[in-house]
């Protein structure tokens, strides 16, 4: 059943279905099997990091540490992998934890220390990223049998490789959905998004699930760094600078309220669709400079927030003269 | 008939006394490292010292948090001000290079640092978009627009008068640290002995209560905006003039996060309100001394973050309101003061 | 026959790499190639993802400036299989190389051991403590160029390298970090500077100014890129030499993807561009007026 | 109804709870005996302490010193949650439900139906249904929280502590924001719950639904017990005597309907489509209209409008007989208009502001930034407001969110006396407010009207309208459907007024 709550996300999947077909009448090489695979392959890890930031700004928070948290994992991958012979596995499980410890860590210290998220996930930032150059400074190759495997692992359409990855985003939003709309954790998200006084009030286990969305983002962005490891078979340190700013845009976009409790998973793996769309029509286009391309990025950032807006507005106006007519209709209790 | 209790207003030195601390510990670290940090020489005319670099280092940042601060207090953020630096930096070298003066120059940048500030004040306050991502639009897009204006390259410049403003002194002492002084001074007066201060505090606090008071928050909003990009102006002329050359690319990179670190230092609320922009400042200074003892340890630059993290953690656990109330206590736990039912005055008033 | 060329540059972070994009689109015209140009700001996963883009879109033939060495194995092999000759600039990749046609580059490792030679001759025996200015941390040309001068100066016990700090290769961090050089060290005690880039030897000039001292001769100064400003200083005495990286990388690349495509002949792995010392010999003042005008 | 409850162990013992505040003692050694079965009043001026009380028992706050036994075992609640599994369910002072969630989301929120390990929504929808119709509401539990009224969150908040509350029910001022028919549904549940041998705190300010449905009463004093009795035994007299420790004047009704000034204020057919049906209405110096109606008729609105809040699409207002344009607050603030507002939390206070700029905020807005108060002045003004009104608070330098609910009441009350307003609008005036500070706020309202004041007041309670207004505007649906005046306006009358619309 449609409701009028779920206009956000039919907004931002009507925006992505128009920007696609404006783009594919632009360029009809747009409308490929390989345009489709390249956008689930080279958003795999931006989209698996945005479904942590998604839980996130949910609950009203940020978490800005996870584009160094996902430069980390890569280091921390690659050179465990090249100094001893422990199975990528083991790696996998043990940078999980690590990163999903490292969150929940800053989780903890908003919640107890009652610091600010963007504050506390700032210095998580530098700590992260820190960390990634005493590891390395130099890039880190990554060879081993295991990932030859995993990356061989692709379905071929026409040229287009689905590759495991961009299934490995699919199914993290689908998890990532069910746990936003059918699980109380999920629940409690959005209860703390809502107010967070009054969730505590309602009996929200406020520490608990502060800690809960923290670690759920630092361990998601673990994952997106073992995707991103995948994707570049190297660890390096430098590499996703500023990811966490593409994410919170991808979540904006796909219709996520920043103030929090407003928005879905959903959403936001729309949202990550339509920025590859732009990065893919960019380069199509070819003709634009560097700094055409920074103004052309931000302008249509701007536009997508505004065209959200005025939907949301004009859909806002038909609830409110919905609700006065509920309003009216129930004044007369009993 | 008896006043009620009204107490003692909380003066500006026990506000910044924790800043203040932590400014002492950050400048001791510093000696700790490099013994002779605090002698200042007077060198080819001017003052030569770890202190003045500190001072003037941290000019940039110094400028951004005023204008965050009021951008802060109204529950707001802004994100652009390193792009906006650049453009202003850009603008004033291309208004130099095509042969103006500096004082044209330096009207172009901070009226291209304005539009700026609008800018972002109109998508705030007239279109309601949510600050961070309203201001994240120049941001992404006006690094461009510097690029734009300098075609990409480093726009070199020789004018005098407009490099006096980042690497030259008066009296001896670097322009940065007189103009970040003035400008704070003015700043802070023009909040504090007019309304605006309360104004902005109460906007940041509540709008829906402040607008139905009679307050004009729109506006407000807007000139909170326009002053960020002003300052942010500012500071970018500053970093092109003290490097003879606009760097679109890198000039204010990531400043913003210092800026905003500086307010959060500062012991200001992001969720907005009471602000003080004087602990601010000492917030800058915080982070530029931070700057300055990795720089002075000499230790290899891929131990720079970490420290900086580490020490910034430091530095917001001690401010945590928790650990505040903690000490507090820790204090009242002493011999209990047994203070008078707090009514009973009023209440003979009230008969 | 129209050719079409992606190149994927990594952003426009620095003088130098806004002159290779002028110069890139400048030998492409001059050829009548289409050119698609993607710049990725520095990111290695939008080099990656424009690659893929070209590829989709069936480009006839991909520069590359690549970011970092590692990481391109998949999409090269896509590319491979589209049968897309790749061509690197400016920079090399780990991949196998029969993934790309050519590697159009300069040494890195080269360059440092040119200054750190140049440093070792012109100091003769005398002792001298060198400050250095590295480039953004992580980076390639910061690794290599660092590891290069060291061996330039190996076995030379008279050269000492004191200080070593990141100056992110501009020119703000140049200035702020020598400024404390000077200070932590004392300026009449550093008798050289040695920076990844010329941006930030330009940026340590005026610190140095500013101490009170002379560049160029209180302190040497080394540097790599040969960007115009930097002959300018060394025209003024400021600066003592600088080794360059020519921003013509394109030129030999389209060369040799031209050849290929006409008549399939296989270029060398490696175009290898040279790495010339300017010093205060040359007529730098000619050489800065020649470059001014490339974008740097 | 039972006997005297003589039952050897109450439910919830409080014993000895004690909570200091920076500068206040809230709470002071209080004992608290609930026995099952029993309707609890805990009754007290503003400030006494009531809700700090609830919140030391819930687990919200935690409390200084004291103990707290439920069935005979102590236990220590950390967290609401805890209180929750307790079996303590608790409606707080101001509505705490979230605005983002749908009623059914709310109503189960932290024990939603599960299966196999994920929320049921079908399920927890059809319940919330069931719930709900309990309470005579038949509303889609699926549609967010706030496509409903004030009314109805409130009720639904209601409806979740008693599904909460296994052994005690905790009600916090929970009829301020209700109409009188659904004051007389929540007493159906309440005595519902009762008979279940629950205990029910129940806290008030109106003393007639005390009386109505409670069989004993604690009544608190600046933080200390004063006393506890079973409301059988006693007066509404007594009961007021023991709250304010003093006599409550009685209250004589001085109407003076004669002698209304020149006109102030001529609206004619403002309205906004959608909202408010274009209205007409005459105001005089000197002169109390009141308005009202029932929940939801849109005196709010009508305040809203008439103060520039919302605004109109149509229709004019004259001022002194010009037209003035009254786009914003501000405008209307320019014109020496005030407005009080209903929803203080939201509406009305700056809460991390100082008391003291609370109350010149207004003033200072109309003045423009320019011209600040010189502090001799500010400090003048907020006293003597302060002593005026009786509010009560630790120093002026307190954030005003740390006030009590009727003390926030009062210093917005002051921040628009301050303005010195030519016309003043008050929304809901007293809710909240306590008795003694009720009689002395229509004494308030009487005396601003004899010193020449045009006031437009909107309240529920019609004894109240009826001691103030020199006329009343009844207003049904959106729309003024009658004007009472002079000996008209009796409660019987208004009654009759909205009911014959009803009829209609
Ligand atoms: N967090 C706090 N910090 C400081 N003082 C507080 C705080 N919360 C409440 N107080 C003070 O404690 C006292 C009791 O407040 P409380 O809210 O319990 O009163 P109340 O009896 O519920 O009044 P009302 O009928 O107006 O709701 C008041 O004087 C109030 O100012
Ligand atoms: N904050 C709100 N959110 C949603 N709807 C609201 C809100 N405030 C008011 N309404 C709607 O507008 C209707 C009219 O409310 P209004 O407050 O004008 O009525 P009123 O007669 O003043 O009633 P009250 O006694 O509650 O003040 C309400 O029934 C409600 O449906
Ligand atoms: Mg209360
Ligand atoms: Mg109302």
């Amino acid at each position: 059943m449609i409701r009028s709550t779920h206009l956000p996300l039919l907004i931002t999947l009507a925006t992505f279905v128009l920007a696609y077909a404006l783009c594919a009448s632009a360029y009809p090489a747009m409308l490929s099997w390989r345009v489709i695979a390249n956008l689930l392959t080279d958003n795999a890890f931006l989209g698996i990091a945005a479904v942590g930031m998604t839980f996130v700004i949910l609950s009203g928070g940020i978490d800005l540490s996870i584009g160094s948290v996902i430069a980390f994992t890569g280091v921390f991958l690659a050179v465990i992998l090249r100094d001893t012979s422990i199975h990528p596995l083991v790696a996998f499980a043990l940078v999980l934890t690590l990163t999903t410890g490292f969150g929940a860590a800053m989780g903890a210290t908003i919640h107890y220390l009652e610091m600010p998220p963007f504050i506390v996930t700032l210095a998580g930032m530098f700590l992260a990223r820190g960390a990634a150059y005493v590891l390395s400074t130099e890039s880190v190759p990554i060879t081993h049998e295991f990932y030859d495997t995993l990356q061989g692992l692709y379905w071929k359409v026409d040229g287009a490789r689905f590759r495991l990855i961009g299934g490995l985003m699919v199914l993290t939003f689908l998890v990532g959905i069910i746990t936003a709309h059918r699980t109380r954790f999920g629940q409690n998200v959005y209860a703390l998004g809502g107010g967070e006084q009054a969730a505590k009030l309602m009996g929200v286990p406020v520490a608990r699930t502060t800690i809960g969305i923290y670690a759920v983002s630092g361990g998601l962005a673990g994952l997106s760094g073992i995707v991103f490891s995948l994707y570049t078979s190297a660890g390096y340190s430098l590499a996703t600078v500023g990811v966490e700013l593409d994410a919170i845009a991808a979540v904006v976009i796909g219709g996520t309220l920043l103030t929090g409790g407003y928005g879905f998973v959903a959403g936001t793996f729309f949202g990550i669709l339509i920025m590859g769309l732009i990065q893919t029509y960019i380069v199509f286009d070819g003709t634009l400079s560097s700094w055409w391309t920074k103004i052309v990025i931000g302008g249509l950032l701007f536009a997508f927030i505004l065209l959200q807006k005025g939907l949301t507005w004009a859909a806002q106006k038909r609830a409110a003269q919905a609700r006065r007519r509920t309003a009216t209709g129930s004044a007369a209790l009993s | 008939m008896s006043s009620p209790p009204v107490g003692p207003r909380p003066s500006i030195l026990k506000r910044i006394m924790p800043q203040l601390l932590i400014l002492g510990v950050a400048l001791a670290l510093n000696v700790a490292v490099f013994p002779e940090f605090f002698q200042i020489d007077f060198r080819n005319g001017r003052l030569f010292g770890n202190l003045i670099d500190v001072l003037n280092r941290g000019a940039p940042v110094a400028l951004l948090c005023i204008g965050m601060t009021l951008v802060i207090a109204t529950k707001g953020i802004d994100l652009s001000v390193g792009a906006v630096m650049a453009i202003a930096g850009a603008v004033a070298a291309a208004m130099v290079v095509e042969g103006h003066g500096w004082g044209t120059a330096v009207l172009a940048a901070l009226a291209a640092g304005g539009l700026c500030g609008l800018w972002n004040g109109f998508l705030v306050a007239v279109l309601r978009i949510q600050p961070i991502v309203a201001t994240l639009v120049l941001m992404v897009a006006g690094r461009g627009v510097a690029q734009l204006v300098t075609e990409g390259k480093i726009l070199t410049f020789d004018n005098p008068g407009l490099i006096h403003l980042g690497a030259g002194t008066v009296a001896g002492v670097p322009t940065p640290i007189l103009i970040w002084l003035a400008l704070a001074a003015l700043v802070t007066f023009g909040v504090r002995k007019t309304a605006l201060g309360m104004l902005i505090e109460a906007i940041g606090i509540n709008e829906r209560s402040s607008r139905l008071a009679g307050i004009n928050s729109r506006v407000l909003l807007i000139c909170v905006y326009l002053v960020s990009g002003l300052c942010a102006a500012l500071a970018g002329v500053i970093v092109a003039a003290d490097i003879k050359g606009a760097d679109a690319n890198n000039a204010g990179l990531w400043l913003e996060l210092d800026a905003i670190l500086a307010v959060v230092i500062g012991g200001n609320s992001l969720l907005g309100g009471r602000f003080s922009i004087i602990a601010s400042l000492i917030g800058a200074l915080i982070i530029q001394s931070v700057n300055s003892v990795i720089l002075l340890s000499g230790l290899p630059p891929e131990f720079n973050l970490v420290i900086k993290a580490l020490l910034i953690l430091g530095i917001l656990v001690i401010q945590s309101p928790r650990i505040g109330n903690f000490i507090y206590l820790l204090r009242a736990s002493g011999p209990q003061p047994q203070p008078e039912p707090p009514h009973s005055t009023q209440e003979e008033a009230a008969r | 026959a129209d050719l079409t060329i992606g190149f994927s540059q990594i952003g426009s972070e620095s003088g130098w790499r806004a002159a290779e994009t002028t110069v890139t689109k400048q030998e492409a015209e001059k050829r009548g190639i289409t050119l698609k140009f993607a710049d990725a700001q520095q990111k290695q996963e939008n080099q990656i993802k424009a690659l893929r883009s070209f590829i989709a879109q069936g480009v006839d033939a991909i520069l590359i400036a690549p970011v970092v060495a590692t990481g391109w194995d998949e999409v090269l092999e896509e590319a491979a299989d589209a049968e897309i000759p790749v061509v690197l600039l400016d920079r090399t990749v780990d991949a196998d190389k029969s993934l790309y046609l050519t590697a159009v580059t300069s040494d890195l490792v080269h360059e440092g051991k040119v200054a750190g030679e140049w440093l070792v001759s012109e100091m003769n025996g005398a002792n001298c403590r060198i400050v250095e200015l590295q480039g953004t941390t992580g980076s390639s040309p910061a690794i290599d160029r660092k590891a290069g001068f060291e061996q330039g100066i190996a076995g030379h016990d008279n050269l000492q390298i004191v200080r070593s700090q990141t100056g992110d290769f501009t020119r703000a961090q140049g200035k702020v970090v020598m400024e404390s050089f000077l200070k932590a060290e004392g300026g009449e005690n550093i008798c050289a500077l040695y920076a990844h880039n010329d941006d930030m030897a330009v940026g340590a000039i005026q610190a140095i100014k500013e101490a009170g001292l002379k560049p160029g001769e209180d302190i040497k100064i080394v540097a790599i890129d040969a960007v115009p400003d930097a002959h300018k200083a060394i025209a003024d005495g400021e600066m003592n030499a600088t080794i360059e990286l020519t921003p013509n990388m394109a030129g030999p690349a389209l060369e040799a993807l031209e050849a290929y495509l006409a008549d399939g002949t296989e270029p060398a792995k490696w175009i290898q561009t040279e790495s010339k010392l300017f010093t205060a010999k040359d007529d730098n003042l000619a050489i800065f007026n020649a470059k001014k005008d490339l974008g740097y | 109804m039972k006997d005297t409850p003589t039952h050897p162990m109450p439910v919830l013992h409080a014993r000895g709870i004690s909570k200091f505040f920076p500068g206040t003692i809230a709470l002071d050694d209080v004992d608290l005996r609930l026995m099952p079965g029993e309707v609890h009043a805990l009754l007290g001026e503003n400030g006494a302490g009531k809700s700090t009380l609830i919140k030391c028992l819930t687990g919200a706050y935690r409390r200084d010193a004291g103990t707290l036994m439920l069935d005979g075992q102590d236990v220590a609640p950390g967290s609401t949650a805890d209180s929750q599994l307790l079996g303590i369910g608790t409606v707080y002072q101001e509505v705490n439900l979230l605005p983002n969630l749908t009623v059914a989301e709310n109503l189960y929120l932290g024990r939603q139906p599960m299966r196999r390990g994920f929320i049921a929504r079908r399920r927890m929808n059809a319940q919330a249904r069931d719930v709900l119709a309990g309470y005579g509401l038949d509303i889609d539990p699926a549609e967010p929280l706030t496509a409903y009224s004030v009314a109805i969150q409130q009720v639904v908040a209601i409806a979740r502590a008693v599904e909460m509350s296994g052994k005690v029910l905790i009600l916090d001022e929970p009829t301020a924001s209700l109409d009188r028919d659904e004051v007389q549904l929540l007493f159906g549940v309440i005595r519902q719950v009762k008979a279940r041998g629950l205990a029910v705190v129940f806290i008030t300010h109106f003393l007639d639904q005390v009386f109505e449905i409670s069989d004993r009463a604690t009544v608190l004093r600046n933080g200390r017990v004063v006393g506890e009795c079973l409301l059988r035994d006693v007066t509404q007299r007594d009961v007021v005597t023991m709250m304010l420790g003093r006599q409550l004047e009685a209250q004589v009704k001085t109407r003076d309907t004669g002698r209304p000034g020149k006109t102030l204020l001529d609206i004619k057919g403002l309205g906004k489509r959608g909202m408010i049906a274009p209205f007409s209405l005459t105001i005089r110096e000197g002169e109390v209209v009141g308005l009202a109606g029932l929940l939801g008729s849109g005196r709010t609105e009508t305040a809203n409008l008439i103060f520039g809040a919302v605004p109109a699409d149509h229709g004019q207002v004259l001022l002194r007989g010009r037209e003035i344009g009254l786009r914003n607050p501000r405008d209307a603030v320019a014109h020496r208009f005030a407005l009080c507002p209903e929803d203080r939390k939201i509406d009305g206070i700056v809460g991390d502001l100082s008391v003291r700029d609370n109350i010149i905020l207004a003033l200072q807005a109309r003045q423009g930034w320019m011209r600040p108060i010189p502090r001799a002045k500010i400090e003048e003004i907020a006293q003597s407001y302060v002593r005026a009104l009786d509010i009560r608070l630790a120093s002026l330098d307190m954030p005003i969110r740390l006030l009590s609910g009727g003390n926030q009441q009062k210093a917005l009350l002051a921040r628009w006396l301050a303005t010195n307003p030519d016309f003043l609008i008050l929304d809901e005036p007293t809710r909240g407010i306590d008795v003694g500070a009720h009689a002395e706020i229509i004494a308030l309202i009487e005396q601003l009207r004899a010193d020449g004041m045009a006031l437009l007041v909107a309240s529920s309670e019609l004894e109240e309208l009826v001691a103030y207004s020199t006329r009343v505007i009844v207003l049904r649906d959106r729309e003024q459907v009658s004007e009472l005046t002079g000996d008209q306006i009796t409660p019987d009358n208004i009654i009759n007024a909205i009911a014959t619309e009803d009829a209609a």
